[in-house]
């Protein structure tokens, strides 16, 4: 008869899969996370000591350099307060790659933010307390940035123009403002170069006690924290993850599509302006003309990284801040320029978008090697067996 | 003002407009090898942020081809071997193993930028040695032709190179097989794969098109342009080209016009500072990314994506 | 905590062993930032410290490099770039380490913190007087790579320079971009729009696109001789077409000595110091390529400067450069 | 499956090996065992039929075969010789051409760029060529579509057209159809299995995925029924041929489901269309109050559509409590405009819409959900799910912020998790999980899943657009019961389909769409086929009829 495979549909069903976590995958996680934190620093770190040695120089010196010069004494705290900025830029970027949407125009609202800070900085403190001028230049900073993604946020929502293009033009745009700004209304006549007025050193940011902290790393910390919250807990995030991952559903379910670029273009700007309000309270308290210090490039890579996971962009700055002060000195002891640092961190990227991608792999419970690279391995014994 | 007049009406003359036309020509050549380059491997899905790395990589190892063997032609050979080299690293990480093409082409930059700094230094020990001026070319005929014929009809031969290219990319993208799996590529990669072409293959030989593209580019910078390496000699060239293909939506004549568009106004902006006019060249500088703007904002046209640009491609994938 | 004055003198009567100087570019650029290496070097081995050197650190990481700097034992810091200043100031305040900073006159702390400014100008109307008279075509040109205020002084100065020889020379001045420092190849491309608009005569500032204009002079195909002044280094070495008819060189040496003094004397940061030409910080390179009777032109020129006799003026700004420019 | 039983499916007079067997085959998804020890031959000449309930594994067998998943274990043989099919490009080398379920057409080219795709090794790109090969395969076909057009302007009818083309311009041996029937009208139906005969007659070997049995017993030779991902039995034609269409019927459900299923009798299950008619009169029992107040209203309302589809031009119609209003049409119609419209996605230009006698134009999509109306998309994957997400997200995606499930913003996971557990259940939706990504349910499951979305707490007025294609019996089913319990527990209901069987099951009154327009109103009853067909093609050439 046809039904040959009847009495084997009786058997019992296929074991179950097993479930996707076991119980005793808190613990494992927990181990595989600092695992894969940990492999590609170490990896990148072993390839940057292979290259020192091609070039004849020593990793040992170097990255003893790097530690002590990054950490050591009181040079954690130079890293800590590279940090603020980093991690709010961080954060900003955050926001809108979450919607996917491509904010690409932070070195002007960052400029903006800053140059903003310390043009009315001077007057603010002159004649208010204290506290009440922290937050105007807070929110004058946020604003100027917010302001600065405004053009592009609408085009988005209402015509779909591409942002990437529209946010880099702005940036351009906006540099050359905020230089022009720098020589001209906020430029300090006293002195011959063209820069702003100074805020007053008294004036700057607070310390954290007992350290040269100053509490903006502690503002930044905190809301990168509370918008981690607000990000992968509160409505608002999974709504703008939700138009991230498909525009359309969002359309479908009811998300007010166009509030939500708008919204998140204008946070991520505010966002920025603050960054640079925090850096320049903190630690310039002036801009000088043609300054950028562009930390946005510098937080790209590691955003993604972190899989627009803000908990996980805190250690990566971290790392990223030791690396970036300690090294300065490091590479000239080694007598390599400075650029070197780029090289290394080229490396950890390469090493850590790798580890991730492994680990993703496994996660999936797949192996660990590509198709394709599974492929290219077995072609050659393939070609050979099947050869007559 | 009238002092000001008084300047410019000495200034413009023939030989001078024919300079200046010519100067924004040179200008734009880096951006447009660069940017067609980019507009392959956009079409085929892949986005290649490390083009300013791979440009890097193209000027040094051009320059260096240049200079051992006083040829500006090994140059560029050289050149694209080194932008490929680059591009090679994106294929194998990127589009072979579908890792976050984000953060390798950063990751590409940033090593592209560090290594042609540390090796100029290890190579020429601070020295910045400089190349010869290569001959032009002029097209008999066409060169006759007043001020247009100089400025555009008398260039490196690697300029007409160029424009060729152009063409044939344009060519290649309508006409023939090559240009419709690129497409396909970016457009719906399992619909490339569903067809039997493989589209790993597909986007890597994109992706090496656009490094080499790009090291000619680099090349050019420092072989023509400058006639000497210096350390980060792009100048963010490699972010510009990127948004010139976007705005061509891929399109290789948009992208020559645009790069053109670019290296004039930069030519104009001399021209206009040479008039002695008091403008800072902040306000000078802004006007191409202002006028884009405005463009984008009076048509609001959205600049055409594949949908699967940036999206590694794994077969069978849900 | 001790005032700064107690600080100078509790320093007075040291001696200063240990120098450090923190330089934005790589010291090879035949510039500023060899010009910098160069004079530390010289002042520290002349009074027996120990340099620490630190180059090519751009600009955003200034203050943790500072404060690493004073933390590792310089006793005196040399900032050499006017971006480094404030955090500079800083770093002089929370470390009381003596610093020297560029271009802020009003900025002193005595004991720690005291400035250099630069006549530059001075030196621009030399190359002015130069320029103007080798120039054949009647134009000569000035090409900066970036709004820097040393190069409003310096484009000023040698824009009257010119126009104290003949007024009738046309002066063009362009500008590669607002932060095209290291642009080599728009600086190429600039030089030789100059060239195009007659020009003979180059005058260059800009760091590594300096590098820019010399090919663009070298190559140039005007079917005249075109001559190049450079800045703040001597490219000679480099200079293979031989086009470098001369350059403005800055020399900090005598300066940085007398910083060092100041400090072991207890008596830092109650003046700033100058460059100029009749101090020595600035001159013009005398090459083979510049005549007799020209050099001793250039000569009582700067002997009027020196005495006060011809009073340059001072740009610092581009509109004021513009200003002597179209006046020229 | 024993060897025994494969020669015993074997005819005598079959000469030579099979065009294609597929010997042992196994695959392992995360979770999901999709292939367990699959066997399955094909012979020239012959329509394979494959039969299986959603998620059974029949996409991913025949992905094995065309080379889109490798199989964990197995062989494949072709005309008997072991083949290494290691890429699409392999299977193309020998001849398997694969129209998949989920389209492979590039909506932004041309229909002759598509087809050339990897079609030649020469490099330019030879459009004469291509242009009389394409013409000598539809008219192989009899059909008739433009090779200029833009895909992604066809009517997805006209697109099916295209994929089979595509599958046989590379010469094919085997030809593979997953589910080609689902988005096609009768005609069209009809006219691809004239097309299966034509090809079958040539010596092409066919494997044809369906959800529809009368199909299946129809067209095939042979058919083999897959459950849990193993071959679970097979009818040779012989077996189908001597016995009774009812018999055949039984076995298969039997065979699909298990023996505890009760399918009743769907329309998929009929052998003759006729039947269905008998069906359709016999179950209408709602008749249409017409004193009764409209729940939803349209007025002469008129909309834009996308591209070159049609939008909506003067719609007007009125949907009582309790009422399905049955929408027919050739896709592509002004189908999806009407969908959109209703809910909110789309701004009507002109004309109103109302709910419960209340104009509702300006009001957004949550704002007409929070009044009781829901839209069941028929874009499951593009706009239905985020792929990503977790099914359990997926599951309250349209009540994202509503309370319980967010209390001040704040997402309560274990009253998510609780509402989505319970939902899975209800509505059977085979997933390893609420945690898993929705991307990776089968198309039938991703469908119970927007089901239940749209359908729990308090529906009044439910739009469904196509809502059972490519679902299999029991899930159609289902499917259907679901539609009639919710309009007797009082909601009405907006059926949009192409399927007519099922608008003649469902529906009291249906009204027919065409180019955008309402071109009649129909009331089901005995000859109600032939009057929304004659209205459907009324005037000829309208977009995606089939020729
Ligand atoms: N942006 C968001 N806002 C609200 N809820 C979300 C968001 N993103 C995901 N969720 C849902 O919230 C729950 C927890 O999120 P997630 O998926 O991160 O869980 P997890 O990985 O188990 O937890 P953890 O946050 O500890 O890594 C899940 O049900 C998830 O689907
Ligand atoms: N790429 C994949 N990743 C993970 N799971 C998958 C993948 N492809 C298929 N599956 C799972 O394998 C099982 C079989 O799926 P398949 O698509 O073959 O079913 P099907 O019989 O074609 O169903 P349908 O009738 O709904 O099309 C399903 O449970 C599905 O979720
Ligand atoms: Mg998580
Ligand atoms: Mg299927």
């Amino acid at each position: 008869m046809a039904i040959a495979a009847e009495d084997r549909a009786a058997a019992p069903a296929p074991p179950a899969p097993p479930p996707a976590r076991t119980a005793t995958g808190r613990g494992q996680m927990v181990v595989l996370t600092f695992v894969r934190s940990l492999v590609p620093v170490v990896l990148a770190l072993l390839a940057g000591a292979v290259l020192l040695l091609v070039l004849g120089r020593s990793p040992v010196r170097f990255y003893s350099d790097v530690w002590r010069y990054g950490v050591e004494l009181n040079n954690w705290q130079n890293s800590a307060v590279l940090m603020a900025p980093l991690l709010l830029m961080a954060a900003a970027l955050v926001v809108v790659f979450r919607a996917n949407i491509w904010n690409l125009g932070y070195d002007a609202q960052y400029l903006l933010g800053a140059v903003f800070v310390v043009g009315y900085g001077p007057w603010m403190f002159a004649h208010f307390p204290r506290p009440v001028a922290y937050a105007v230049l807070f929110v004058i900073a946020g604003l100027a940035g917010a302001i600065w993604t405004i053009v592009p946020a609408l085009l988005r929502a209402y015509f779909g123009t591409n942002e990437i293009i529209t946010t880099l033009m702005m940036s351009f745009i906006g540099i050359d403002v905020a230089n022009i700004l720098v020589k001209g209304p906020f430029q300090d006549p006293t002195v011959t170069i063209p820069q702003t007025k100074t805020i007053p050193y008294n004036d700057m940011l607070p310390n954290i006690p007992g350290t040269h902290i100053h509490v903006g790393f502690l503002v930044a910390l905190g809301i990168v924290l509370v918008l981690h919250y607000l990000l992968t807990r509160t409505s608002f995030g999974l709504r703008l993850q939700v138009f991230g991952e498909n525009p359309k559903a969002a359309r479908h379910v009811g998300i007010n599509v166009r509030r939500l670029i708008i919204s998140s273009f204008l946070w991520s700007g505010f966002l920025i302006g603050v960054s640079a309000a925090v850096d320049i309270l903190g630690l310039w308290s002036y801009v000088r003309s043609n300054w950028n210090p562009s930390y946005g490039n510098t937080v790209i890579p590691f955003v993604f990284l972190a899989r627009l996971n803000l908990l996980a962009v805190i250690p990566f700055v971290a790392f990223y801040a030791v690396l970036s002060t300690g090294g300065d000195l490091a590479t000239q002891a080694v007598s390599l320029p400075t650029d070197f640092l780029l090289v290394i961190v080229a490396l950890i990227l390469l090493f850590m978008t790798i580890i991730e991608f492994l680990g993703r792999r496994r996660e999936l419970g797949q192996s660990y090697l590509t198709k394709g690279l599974r492929e290219a391995l077995r072609q050659p014994l393939v070609r050979r067996r099947r050869s007559p | 003002m009238t002092a000001v007049l008084a300047a410019a009406s000495g200034l413009f003359t023939q030989s001078f407009v024919t300079a200046l036309i010519a100067g924004g020509v040179l200008a734009s050549i880096p951006l447009m090898f660069t940017a067609v380059g980019e507009a392959i491997s956009e079409r085929s899905g892949v986005l290649n942020i490390g083009l300013e790395g791979m440009m890097l990589v193209g000027a040094y190892t051009g320059f260096l081809g240049a200079y051992e063997a006083h040829s500006m032609w090994v140059g560029f050979l050289t050149g694209a071997l080194g932008g490929g080299v680059a591009a090679a690293l994106m294929v194998v990480l990127s589009v072979r193993m579908g890792l976050d093409q984000i953060v390798i082409g950063i990751a590409i930059t940033l090593a592209g930028e560090g290594i042609t700094s540390v090796l100029q230094q290890a190579q020429f020990g601070g020295a910045y040695p400089r190349l010869p001026a290569y001959p032009q070319v002029a097209i008999p005929g066409l060169d006759s032709i007043p001020i247009l014929g100089k400025s555009l009809f008398d260039q490196p031969l690697v300029v007409y190179f160029g424009l060729g290219l152009v063409a044939a990319v344009a060519w290649m993208f309508s006409r023939t097989r090559w240009g419709l799996e690129l497409r396909a590529a970016g457009e719906k990669p399992e619909a490339l794969d569903a067809a039997g072409v493989s589209v790993l293959n597909t986007r890597s030989y994109a992706t090496l098109a656009t490094g080499a593209l790009a090291g000619v580019g680099g090349a050019y910078l420092s072989v023509i342009a400058a006639g000497t390496f210096t350390p980060f000699m792009t100048q963010g060239q490699g972010y510009m080209a990127i948004v010139i293909a976007m705005l061509a939506r891929g399109r290789p004549v948009w992208v020559a016009v645009a790069s053109f568009v670019f290296g004039i106004s930069l030519s104009l902006s001399t021209a206009l500072q040479l008039t002695g006019i008091n403008i800072s060249a902040d306000v000078i500088n802004m006007l191409p990314f202002a006028a884009i703007m405005l463009a984008l904002v009076i048509f609001a046209r959205s600049a055409y994506l594949p949908p699967a640009l940036a999206v590694p491609y794994v077969r069978g994938a849900r | 905590s001790a005032s700064p004055t107690t600080a100078a003198k509790a320093r007075a009567g040291v001696k200063v062993t240990k120098i450090a100087i923190a330089l934005p570019a790589k010291p090879t650029d035949y510039g500023w930032n060899q010009q910098g290496l160069d004079a530390a070097k010289s002042v520290a081995s002349s009074v027996g410290a120990k340099l620490t050197t630190i180059s090519n650190i751009g600009y955003n990481n200034t203050q943790s490099i500072l404060s690493q700097l004073a933390q590792s034992g310089a006793q005196f810091i040399i900032a050499h770039a006017s971006g480094y200043d404030t955090a500079a100031k800083q770093v002089a305040l929370r470390y009381r380490v003596p610093v020297m900073t560029y271009d802020v006159p009003n900025e002193l702390v005595p004991g720690l913190v005291s400035t250099i400014t630069t006549s530059a100008e001075q030196g621009g109307y030399l190359a002015g007087i130069l320029a103007a008279k080798e120039t054949k075509t009647g134009t000569v040109g000035i090409v900066i790579s970036a709004s820097d205020s040393n190069w409003f002084e310096m484009s000023g100065g040698f824009a009257a320079g010119v126009a104290s020889v003949n007024k009738k020379i046309k002066v063009r001045f362009a500008e590669i971009g607002p932060a095209s420092y290291d642009d080599s190849a728009g600086g190429k491309r600039v030089a030789s729009t100059l060239i195009s608009a007659n020009a003979d005569v180059i005058f260059g500032m800009g760091d590594d696109a300096s590098f820019g204009y010399l090919q663009a002079v070298s190559t140039a195909k005007a079917g005249h001789k075109v001559w190049y002044i450079g800045d703040i280094g001597n490219m000679g070495p480099i200079d293979k077409q031989h086009v470098l008819l001369s350059s403005e060189i800055w020399s900090f040496t005598k300066v940085f000595k007398q910083a060092v003094t100041d400090i072991q004397n207890g008596t830092y940061g109650k003046h700033a110091y100058n460059l100029t030409l009749g101090n020595g910080g600035i001159s013009m390179l005398k090459t083979q390529y510049i005549s007799a009777p020209v050099w001793a032109q250039m000569q009582a020129a700067k002997a009027k400067i020196v005495s006060g006799a011809i009073k340059v003026p001072v740009a610092l700004t581009l509109g004021a450069v513009k200003k002597l420019v179209a006046a020229a | 499956m024993a060897d025994g039983a494969l020669g015993a499916g074997m005819s005598p007079t079959d000469p030579g090996a099979p065009a294609v067997e597929l010997v042992g085959i196994s695959k392992q998804f995360p979770g999901v065992l999709a292939n367990d020890d699959v066997h399955l031959a094909v012979r020239r000449g012959e329509v394979h039929c494959l039969l299986g309930e959603n998620g059974a594994g029949k996409s991913t067998l025949i992905s094995i075969l065309s080379g889109m998943q490798r199989p964990d274990s197995g062989t494949i043989l072709i005309d008997g010789e072991p083949a290494r099919i290691r890429s699409p490009r392999d299977a193309l080398k020998m001849g398997i051409g694969t129209v998949y379920q989920h389209s492979t057409l590039i909506p932004a080219l041309s229909v002759l760029e598509n087809l050339m795709l990897g079609e030649s090794r020469r490099i330019v790109l030879d459009r004469g060529r291509a242009r009389a090969r394409m013409a000598e395969i539809a008219k192989m076909l009899g059909v008739e579509v433009d090779p200029d057009a833009r895909t992604g302007d066809l009517a997805l009818g006209r697109q099916q057209q295209v994929e089979i083309i595509s599958a046989l311009w590379k010469g094919s041996r085997v030809l593979v159809l997953d589910e080609p029937t689902s988005m096609l009208t009768p005609q069209g139906v009809e006219e691809l299995e004239k097309v299966l005969v034509q090809l079958k007659q040539q010596g092409t070997a066919i494997i044809f995925i369906t959800h529809k049995l009368h199909e299946a017993l129809a067209v095939s030779d042979r058919i083999t029924i897959l459950r849990r991902g193993r071959a679970i039995g097979e009818l040779s034609s012989e077996e189908i041929r001597s016995s009774t269409p009812e018999q055949n019927r039984a076995t298969i459900v039997r065979l699909m489901f298990g023996d505890a299923t009760d399918i009743g009798d769907a329309p998929e299950l009929q052998t003759r269309i006729e039947d269905v008619e008998d069906l359709g009169a016999r179950r209408l029992t709602i008749a249409a109050g017409d004193e009764e107040e409209p729940i939803l209203e349209l007025k002469s309302v008129s909309a834009p559509g996308d591209g070159l589809e049609p939008g909506i031009v003067d719609v007007s119609m009125k949907v009582r409590a309790g009422q399905i209003l049955g929408v027919a049409g050739i896709d592509g119609n002004g189908q999806r405009a009407l969908a959109e419209t209703i809910a909110g996605q789309r701004r009507a230009r002109t004309g109103s819409v109302e709910l419960f006698g209340t104009p509702v134009n300006r009001l957004g999509v949550s704002a007409r959900q929070k009044l009781g109306l829901r839209y069941v998309t028929d874009d499951r994957l593009g706009e239905g799910i985020v792929r990503n997400l977790s099914v359990s997200i997926n599951l309250l995606l349209k009540r994202i912020g509503e309370q319980p499930f967010w209390r001040r913003g704040r997402i309560d996971a274990r009253k998510v998790n609780a509402a989505a557990l319970e939902l899975v259940a209800e509505y059977d939706i085979r997933t390893p999980g609420i945690a898993t990504r929705a991307g990776t349910l089968s198309g039938g499951n991703i469908q119970k899943l927007l089901l239940a979305r749209e359908l729990s707490l308090g529906p009044k007025v439910v739009v469904f657009n196509k809502p059972t294609y490519g679902l299999d019996l029991r899930t159609t089913e289902n499917v259907r019961e679901v539609i009639r319990r919710l309009t007797a527990e009082g909601a009405g209901a907006v059926l949009i389909s192409t399927d007519l069987d099922e608008l003649l099951e469902l529906a009291g009154e249906i009204v027919v769409l065409s180019r955008g327009r309402l071109v009649g109103t129909v009331q089901n009853g005995r000859d109600a086929a032939e009057r929304i067909g004659a209205l459907m093609i009324g005037d000829g050439d309208s977009p995606g009829a089939v020729a």
